[in-house]
């Protein structure tokens, strides 16, 4: 789950990490009452903003109210600007950058910092990547003191322990929230200290079971005072992802959905969605898969692409079987069944009047060849 | 030998009594592999497929010697159970449980390193030596002995390739799916490095997809210290750009992670390419009936 | 630092572990406020309270003024009792025992427990030690749950998920506190659950410099509101425990102090007390041990066995000297010094007319001879 | 070879630049030991007695190969001081430092145990090898090479032994102090071990004091596994029941800890028992005088 900034800097408040006095401004009207210098931030579930016009400085020239308007009108990379925060300036020294992240082929989780903060970090770290530090955390013991300094270093700061205590804060919030992303930047050095200037963070959703008030909070905060609509998540497992073509797709696996996807298109068809159940699946599982699909207009066939490991075929010919009696589709089904259990399947399958393929090409050929107006042997 | 696993490996069964647990058991027992125990807090004393199960690893060790476990416990309680099998000394385990937060992963791959042990998965379908050890979920006839190594992230593509291999004639050393991640306990870097160094394997097979760079990582090692022939296949090619498919790692950012990436860094490094399983036939046909030597 | 069962109970409350409703009372007046049916405990920095008579069930017959005037006025293995705790009863299913407790062999905390509590552990270790279930912590995760299953099966528990409240809560003291000892004897089953009935801590005093804060506080209750004179530092380094002799003593090891008491007695003479300044002096510190050790009247003459390994001898030399110049005490004074620096501090010596030993025996048979009124060579 | 630390033993001190740590790297150094680099934070580039400074452990061991260190650095920074140590890869290393709270030393100990590191201390007065490797503060005229090993929990009482039996003309192969405790992270069983296995020591000395049990646990090593003679000296014989001398392991409660059971227990195992430093020479002298094999 992704955070607006104002809800990353209300945690890190909470966990040390200082941020600058601000206000969250909702409608226009609620501007009036704010007095200058202040920056006005649009609050957006993307990066990109100050590129955007996202921010701005009001110095009391100009009429708040309009200039909070305007911004709460902006669209930045197609999401919509939900609210506007209202900060005091920062006494800006110098620019850092900071956060920790999950590095998943270690499974460490790294802090990365760089000298140069407020810029796009990955240009950074493709055209001066010795600005870059990075510093693989052992996730039992947290930031040890001896990282801090080297980190430190790198970034040219003198002040260890005000670092220390940045550092401190941060890894309290990753691990408090099961965060897989915290990120500062631009972290700013003023004479008081270091102050988080913009905040950027990603919930861990397969933590949802440990901190279910955490992210509740967050989401209603997100749904019913900014009014975003959030993805519904229709089962723990499906991934379900809406493309262009014709050929309806279900796969119980995200490696055979991908390939299966390239064959289509190999074969001259579309794909009409990727919709993958994940590999410990249930016949209630595929039953919503196939409603998902099929409920796009754009479905000419319907391949599913089933080989069974964890996966049993028998619970999935339960499944394909109740949703066809229930709901008598006529949209041609195209099954590809092997794997655990397959015997067991294939055999209901066929008492219930469906055949199944064993060959994946030979599936997708026939499920195309449909899609496009053809027959399908 | 085959990696990791082999025929005397002797399995322990992390939550056997449950629905999947159970089910595998049996394929495996059936396979071949030695399930000697199963454990379930509250239900020691029982037996699931001839396998006694115990209360805790500890009673289990007692009465077995356990070179291997297999864990199928809920996400919530998984990081304890790995940590059980960690302190139980057992050396290497597969995870198939998916959605255990990355918090936790981290913390069992680390607390798993310091002890030594290495963790397949979370998420994992296993890993199998054909005809001497399945530790996990792929199904048995798609596979053969042989001497094609093969490791993928997702543990459906690994079956499917094995399949089209044994139906075309190719056995495998060793099948292992390392899982969608996005934190992995084993890279495919580390199956391929032990492939390398497995006198039964002679051909490498790599199935990577689009999202994430690990499959860079495999081919900045095959280029550095591999000298097995390796054939790649990234599956994806045909997504669209921006889209998340599936495994949390398949997210394409830029130029990062897509398909032609990995294909040119796989390419660069050596390896052949092949778009299907079919393709991953004929390369291996071509490569068999060449002098394996020259085709590097 | 003790802990008074009362301040440990307070500390397990604010850690989620359940303890009965209790009022402190320091003065009999106080009591008066109090009604039936409860349990007085007397409060004292010692074990042992049950058979001393300090626990009275109250159940309103008699003057319960009377019976904490009673309770207030003993002493229980030697320590006044400084204030009674009131305390609801508690409806006891079954009294357990557990504890959390550091063992220096292996390094690791140690959770210990046993299905028979409210009696002194050490006699069920001995006498059915089949009833401890020992159990070590890995300090970098804390206790594990599956280590919690064994425990609840070690101690006849069925209710797991409560003893795991317990012992989490416990292990949280063990580690926010840096306790070196967290017990709970008896921790009794209620049909609520899980209840401390009384509870024993000891904190690490060398933990001062990060627990600075709680451990004030706790001191201030313990000497403000409780009266306790607690043992005053006289240094961070020195121990000084007054003995019976003659001889005063002052070493630079524990070791060679306590060689030398031993050596002492062999010799015909007793020590005056136990002096020993951590191998990490300075001439402050000597000097500040002489000044303890010299205070005692009993002391006769005074041995100084100094072995400089980390310590030196040329700032031992200048300590002495300067307690010397200062006070010109009329106790003579006998100097084992050799090691670090010992060509120069026993020049030092020599300059300002004080001879050294270098065997440790020839110093010990003189310092003896001189205590027992004999003269020195 | 002496165990632990030998000639070519190559050292870093941590804390160089502070008042013990530079008069310390004066002293060893002098005495022939190895030290190749000094840390201390934001003195790098400094020279201390001729060994060069550094920021951090890891500059350091870009520039030398370290074996093994020693620690000045304060009881509040010590802990993570130890993680660094350890982070670098050194598998042996001494802290000096006294009053390290309790549950730093765990961690200490904990995270060096996984990482197969050792740690001497805390609170040690550290190890010599006479004659080739002096890695904390034994002062070098009391010790002089041969074959008794010595393993005292006090270091200053480890110097007075070492003056005695060197005075008498009886060598040692290693002294080390274990430090006052109440945690160790070196134990005086795993010293015995270790010389019982080292083939320089012929004679293990074992000095103990009143209070805990880590003498009843070296008479049940010696009992089980000690081949060699064993020499014991247990102080605080006078020491009156009840009063906590010193170190903090110096408590006796009932009979437990007291000189009197740790003599027994020590002397049911096999080992000679010396009231004084004095008679631990005389006991040498007669296993030397008689067949060693016989004195079991």
């Amino acid at each position: 789950m992704k955070l607006f900034e104002f809800q990353a800097k209300e945690i890190f408040r909470r966990h040390g990490i200082a941020v600058p006095n601000g206000t969250l401004i909702t409608r226009r009207d609620e501007a009036a009452s704010l007095g200058p210098p202040l920056v006005l931030k649009a609050q957006a579930l993307t990066g990109g903003r100050g590129k955007a016009g996202g921010v701005v400085i009001w110095d009391g020239s100009e009429d708040v109210v309009t200039l909070v308007e305007r911004l709460l009108a902006l669209e930045i990379r197609g999401e919509k600007v939900r609210a506007v925060l209202a900060e005091e300036k920062a006494n800006i020294l110098h620019e850092y950058y900071i956060s920790i992240t999950v590095r998943g082929t270690t499974a460490t989780p790294v802090l990365v910092a760089s000298e140069e903060g407020g810029v796009e970090i990955e240009s950074v770290a493709k055209e001066t990547p010795e600005k870059i530090v990075t510093i693989e955390i052992d996730p039992l013991t947290g930031p040890k003191q001896y990282q801090v300094r080297a980190l430190a270093k790198g970034m040219g700061v003198s002040d260890t322990r005000d670092l220390q205590k940045v550092v401190d804060g941060l890894w309290s919030v990753f691990t408090a929230c099961d965060a897989t992303l915290v990120e500062v930047n631009p972290l700013v050095a003023t004479p008081e200290g270091f102050v988080a200037l913009d905040g950027k963070m990603v919930l861990d959703d397969k933590a949802a079971f440990r901190r279910g008030e955490l992210l509740s909070e967050l989401k209603a905060e997100q749904t019913k005072r900014l009014d975003v609509s959030l993805e519904e998540v229709r089962s723990d497992t499906i991934t379900y992802v809406p493309l262009d073509g014709t050929v309806g797709l279900i796969s119980d696996g995200a490696g055979t959905g991908m390939l299966t996807i390239d064959l289509i298109r190999d074969e001259g068809g579309v794909a009409a969605d990727f919709c993958e159940m994940g590999g410990f699946t249930s016949p209630q599982v595929i039953y919503d898969a196939m409603s998902m699909v099929l409920a796009d207009e754009k479905v000419r066939s319907l391949l599913v692409v089933l080989i069974g490991g964890f996966n049993r075929m028998d619970e999935m010919a339960e499944g394909i079987i109740r949703y066809y009696e229930e709901h008598k589709p006529d949209i041609p089904i195209f099954v590809r069944m092997c794997g655990t259990m397959e015997e067991v399947g294939i055999e209901m399958m066929r008492q219930a009047g469906f055949s199944t393929y064993d060959d994946l090409l030979t599936a997708v050929r026939a499920a195309v060849t449909r899609a496009a107006g053809g027959s399908d042997d | 030998m085959a990696i990791l696993v082999g025929k005397d490996t002797q399995v322990l069964v992390q939550g056997i009594t449950g629905r999947s647990g159970s089910l595998q058991t049996k394929v495996m027992k059936e396979y071949g592999t030695k399930i000697v125990a199963g454990v379930t807090p509250g239900k020691g004393g029982l037996t699931v497929e001839g396998v006694p199960v115990y209360d805790s690893i500890s009673q289990a060790c007692k009465e077995h010697r356990i070179d291997a476990a297999i864990s199928f416990v809920p996400a919530p309680l998984a990081k304890d159970a790995a940590f059980e099998i960690i302190d139980s000394g057992i050396k290497f385990f597969v995870i198939t449980t998916e959605g255990i937060p990355d918090h936790d992963v981290m913390e069992i791959v680390t607390y798993a390193r310091l002890h030594n042990a290495r963790m397949l998965g979370p998420g994992s379908a296993g890993i199998i030596s054909p005809g001497k050890c399945k530790l996990g979920a792929h199904p048995p006839r798609m596979y053969r002995e042989g001497s094609v190594g093969l490791v993928s992230k997702s543990g459906a593509l690994s079956y499917e390739v094995g399949k089209t291999l044994t139906e075309a004639g190719i056995g495998q050393s060793t099948v292992l799916a390392i899982g969608g991640g996005p934190v992995w306990g084993f890279t495919q870097k580390e199956a391929v490095a032990l492939f390398q160094d497995d006198p039964e394997t002679e051909v490498i097979v790599v199935l990577g997809e689009i999202g994430g760079t690990m499959e860079e990582e495999v081919a900045r090692f095959v280029k550095a210290s591999v000298t097995k022939p390796v054939v790649a296949m990234i599956v994806g090619r045909a997504a669209p750009q921006g889209k998340s498919l599936g495994h949390a790692g398949a997210i394409i950012e830029g130029t990062k992670g897509t398909a032609q990436a990995k294909i040119q860094a796989l390419r660069d490094a050596g390896a052949k390419i092949a778009r299907t399983p079919a393709e991953i036939v004929e390369i291996i046909r071509r490569l068999r009936g060449g002098q394996l030597g020259d085709l590097h």
